[in-house]
């Protein structure tokens, strides 16, 4: 089923003609990424430090800052391939399916980020939620991707569909700036900027910011390795559809030659 | 009746071409393979029983529908990259009538003849024709039977001054002088150059209208041929 | 004829449509009254809270109320058709987003001032003078922002089926962030909770980023949205 | 056919038409759910305040949602006339009013339980086993308040124009005893602010009283609503 | 092909007696006074122009409508005061067609055969009689053509066994095939007692097939006399 067929010209070069959704590359940046995880734990667990004030809770950290990294690496893909979707004359569709395997993920790190979070909250503030601006914002983020999800899903045309969403996808990234910059404007009781804060100096425990960094490698690989092998699944969806209709059209001619 | 036409759209004198056309509503292709040419003037009637494709072929031709494969041309323009200059020069008749109900007959017809520039001249000549001027001028659209909101959407289409008008069973619902009435302004428009497209399945009345027969089987077009 | 025009003939259109129906008037304005009585309910009516999170309320009524008009102004276009009969004419997607977003505007704005008096009275807000001048400007820019936002998710719902539920979905979440700032914003115009005046400006422009990025997006997104 | 046959019939049919169009899954919920984020955010992110009208907050939003809810169910039938065409058909209108109810009363039930899924993880609020009993009792009996109201006014606006936007103003008033009812009752069960456990049965009878009194009343009044 | 009848149906033969009936749609009196008496086994065929009132006197002849002025009596039963009893014996086809469209055609049908009683046998054979069985049967209303649609509200009433049909231009949107099945059920149904009223424009089609003509103008009825 998966093999390919040459007319469909919009499909084939993605999948170019292997039966699995890897490749070559994919495989390298799953082995990293496994390698990278696995060295998160050791730090995360066993090396890096308990804080002072939270405890052991605080390696809760190495998940949920890069997840949220990650899930605004994902909305900001999602945002600039369905601009090239949209602004280039060739429509590529392929840019289309990148948007939206990236978007899915992004919605899947959000959810990372929000059980996390709470779980956290749960241990440090003793409630699972606060309605601090941060968290507010987040949980808006994830709702409006999830829009972005029903409206992929509308049906119609894969042309239309990647029109549609390509501008919510376009509209909705303006709200990563507002979650990020919500700990400013609102006074929050949310961890403010301490990693990436504007004066540059970054107060933070050297095992801990390296540990931190190895979690942001290594769910940066594991984000690209589900994009990778998304996409592909995508543009076989995509070509089964369209190899859909080839039986439907034969279908469909047989009909008229019954009469 | 058509507007002037600007240097491009004269350039030849078909007005559709359809190599091969492939349409599809969600993964059903209601159009699976359509070729067929239609010259100016042509007064063209797609024939064929239920869920053919005419309508599906219908709306294509006025840009609603994405091509899935083959060319389509329509003023002899591209049908997808040049959806923009095709459009202002097509009129389509659906089976809804595009009417406001909470406005009046007259506030209609005024709105979408505006919309295209229409003069106001032109929207009273087109509702004395198709016999809504008068008193159900001023009847909101909700308050109209059937027929009359027929009469009221033609009444639009007529003022636009279309060069393709493309009309989904315009006879359903009108009444016999609505009907005669119809049939003689099309004849009228088509002599000064514009070129229509009928579905219908009332073949009596509309094979002595048409020129030319169009049949829709299955998603697919087979000509049958000059009429006259 | 230019897009602007076209746009002011759509957005006169829908503000007789509302005329004619009195759909505002009779129905949309005692709902969000409702809504803010019920509030105070919901709020135990405690008097000393309900001050405080008057404007809060006031915009979160609105929004609700921002709902059900955009609802209404598509179904007035998706009930006969008349959004597919505006594509086919070649009406400029960008003028059919201003002319329904202005008409919005309008309508949200008499709203508005209403749950504002309303505010007043149930609640025991205070309006000061000195803040006037902002009040008035926040209303006007976080307006202009709800429908853009209305008009983009109206329409993109509009051809859709269960587009009465996918409607709030998408704006919801999208206006947030204006509910937010207008409410930062009018706090400081009324001095509610000793909020300083000219914090209040800096919400004003946070909203008129708002309101021009959507706007601006809006129109030039309105096309592909609606089209095919 | 006896009428609760009947009743039966519509029920499934209408929970029928929601499993194939999903609506209630995909955007009924996540829009109750946005509705929960945004009170918080009206309510100024206060947690002391925020738990304490946590009970009232999920029957708020229960009731939008009960909005969004009707207004489809009957959309559904009005659309293509069917509700017309039952009336032909001579179905009982008791039967009409039941089947739709209990297809309302299955519908809500879910979303509830979602909702204080929901206020629990948002708001901090904690169910405790002891009111356990308490809280199905007065679920149940407040949702067939709701479904009750909500049908009979759904029936009542389905006919006219601008239902859209007739139906909240009629059921919203009519549903705050509910609200006000539902929320003291569920404040027991939970133990929220120290209210006594005893305390919601009061509440539970006088929702069952609403309930039956609009169940009966809707039952019976629902034909004379519907007809002409 | 309809049921048996009960005992006091049969007293006379006389199904439609009206006697200057007076009805009126808002302030418009659409019927100003129709006089018409119709036996079992008829088949009429009104005739008449737009806005004439057919739709309107076979509205009233279902019970949708109340009689202003006048006295209407239908199977023997005042329309008036005994509408509960008339109503399961008749079937009307309006200008809508009273489908769900998020069910399939089976559904759609067997749903409405459900809730008159009729068999599961009864229900494939109408659907296989109007030509919607086979693969169409698991179609959902929403992706049918528009002559599909129709088909599915006539198997749906077909199955119905009515005794009386009223039928608001059936002929429209069918196809020829359609169109010769459609009036070979209703002579066959004619045959075996049941009286049908039909309002069409297509006099063609429908002179050859009515046993009676009555002219409708300007909402009063005027008998033309036997056709065949
Ligand atoms: C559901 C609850 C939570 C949500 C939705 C959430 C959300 C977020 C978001 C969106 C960021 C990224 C900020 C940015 O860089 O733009 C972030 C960062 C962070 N969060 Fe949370 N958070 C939650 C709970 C917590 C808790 C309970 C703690 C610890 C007490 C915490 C500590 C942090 C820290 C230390 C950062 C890194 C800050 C930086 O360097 O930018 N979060 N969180
Ligand atoms: N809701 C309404 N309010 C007021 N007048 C109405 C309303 N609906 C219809 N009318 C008027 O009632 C008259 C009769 O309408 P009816 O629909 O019965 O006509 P008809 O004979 O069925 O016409 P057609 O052949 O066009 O279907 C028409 O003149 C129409 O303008
Ligand atoms: N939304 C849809 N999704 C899937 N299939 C559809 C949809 N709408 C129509 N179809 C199918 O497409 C085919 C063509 O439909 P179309 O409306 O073009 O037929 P038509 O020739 O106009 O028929 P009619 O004479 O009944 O109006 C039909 O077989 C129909 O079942
Ligand atoms: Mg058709
Ligand atoms: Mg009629």
């Amino acid at each position: 089923m998966t093999t390919t067929d040459p007319d469909n010209t919009s499909t084939t070069s993605v999948v170019g003609g292997s039966r699995s959704t890897g490749t070559k590359a994919t495989r390298v940046i799953g082995v990293a990424m496994v390698v990278a995880m696995g060295w998160l734990v050791l730090f995360g667990l066993v090396l890096s430090p308990a804080d002072v004030n939270q405890g052991e809770s605080v390696r809760l950290l190495y998940i949920h800052v890069p997840t949220i990294w990650i899930a605004y690496l994902s909305f900001v893909v999602t945002a600039v391939s369905s601009g090239i979707y949209l602004f280039t004359k060739k429509h590529s569709l392929g840019w289309d399916r990148l948007a939206g395997a990236s978007g899915e993920f992004g919605v899947a790190f959000v959810a990372l980020t929000l059980l996390v979070g709470s779980m956290w909250g749960r241990l440090t503030w003793g409630v699972f939620w606060q309605w601090d601006a941060r968290l507010t914002t987040t949980a808006l983020l994830f709702v409006t991707y999830i829009g972005y999800l029903a409206v992929r899903r509308l049906g119609g045309s894969h042309h239309q569909r990647a029109k549609r969403s390509a501008v919510v996808g376009l509209l909705a990234v303006l709200l990563i700036p507002l979650v990020h910059w919500s700990v400013v404007i609102w006074r929050s009781l949310h961890q403010t900027a301490s990693v990436l804060d504007t004066d540059g100096d970054i107060d933070m425990d050297g095992t801990m910011l390296f540990t931190l960094f190895v979690g942001v490698v290594a769910f940066t690989l594991l984000y690209i390795w589900l994009v990778l092998h998304r996409t592909r699944a995508m543009a076989m969806e995509d070509m089964l559809e369209d190899r859909g209709l080839d039986i439907a059209l034969a279908e469909r001619r047989a009909e008229g030659v019954a009469r | 009746m058509p507007r002037p036409v600007d240097a491009n759209d004269v350039a030849s004198d078909v007005v559709i071409e359809l190599r091969e056309v492939v349409a599809t509503l969600g993964q059903f292709p209601a159009l699976s393979g359509a070729t067929m040419q239609v010259d100016r003037g042509d007064i063209v009637l797609l024939r064929g029983s239920n869920g053919a494709g005419k309508t599906t072929l219908l709306r294509l031709c006025a840009g609603l529908l994405p091509v899935a494969r083959g060319t389509a041309s329509v003023l002899g323009h591209d049908l997808v990259t040049e959806r923009d200059l095709v459009r202002p020069h097509v009129g389509l008749l659906g089976h809804q009538n595009g009417l406001y109900s909470d406005l009046t007959v007259a506030e209609n017809v005024r709105f979408w003849a505006a919309t295209v520039g229409a003069s106001s001249d032109e929207v009273d000549a087109a509702m004395e024709r198709m016999g809504v001027a008068g008193r159900l001028a001023g009847v909101a659209v909700a308050k109209l039977s059937a027929g009359q909101k027929r009469r009221t959407a033609l009444a639009a289409l007529v003022a636009r001054r279309a060069q393709l008008w493309l009309l989904d069973e315009p006879h359903a619902g009108l009444d016999q002088l609505g009907r005669e009435e119809l049939d003689s302004t099309l004849r009228q428009a088509a002599a000064s150059g514009a070129t229509i497209l009928v579905a219908s399945h009332e073949l009596d009345r509309a094979e002595s209208l048409a020129t030319r027969t169009i049949d829709v089987i299955a998603g697919q077009t087979h000509d049958a041929g000059e009429s006259k | 004829m230019s897009a602007l025009k076209v746009a002011w003939l759509i957005a006169k259109k829908d503000l007789q449509v509302e005329r004619r129906s009195r759909i505002i008037t009779n129905q949309v304005v005692p709902f969000a009254g409702v809504t803010m009585v019920i509030f105070g309910f919901a709020l135990d009516a405690n008097t000393d809270v309900l001050a405080l999170v008057a404007p809060g309320l006031v915009w979160l009524a609105t929004m609700f109320s921002l709902l059900l008009l955009v609802q209404r102004t598509f179904s007035v276009e998706a009930d006969d058709g008349a959004l597919d009969a505006m594509r086919v004419a070649g009406v400029d997607a960008r003028a059919i987003f201003l002319g329904k977003a202005f008409g919005l505007v309008i309508q949200l704005l008499a709203l508005e001032v209403l749950l504002l008096f309303a505010a007043v009275v149930l609640y025991g807000e205070t309006i000061r003078l000195s803040g006037a001048v902002l009040l008035v400007t926040t209303m006007i820019s976080a307006t202009c922002g709800l429908a853009a936002v209305g008009t983009l998710y109206g329409g993109l719902a509009a051809g859709s089926k269960g587009r009465e539920t996918l409607l709030p979905l998408l704006t919801l979440p999208a206006v947030a962030p204006v509910l937010i700032g207008a409410t930062r914003a009018v706090e400081s115009a009324l001095g509610t909770g000793a909020a300083e005046l000219s914090d209040g400006w800096q919400w004003v422009s946070l909203l008129t980023v708002f309101a021009v990025a959507f706007g601006v997006g809006g129109a030039l997104a309105f096309g592909p949205l609606i089209d095919e």
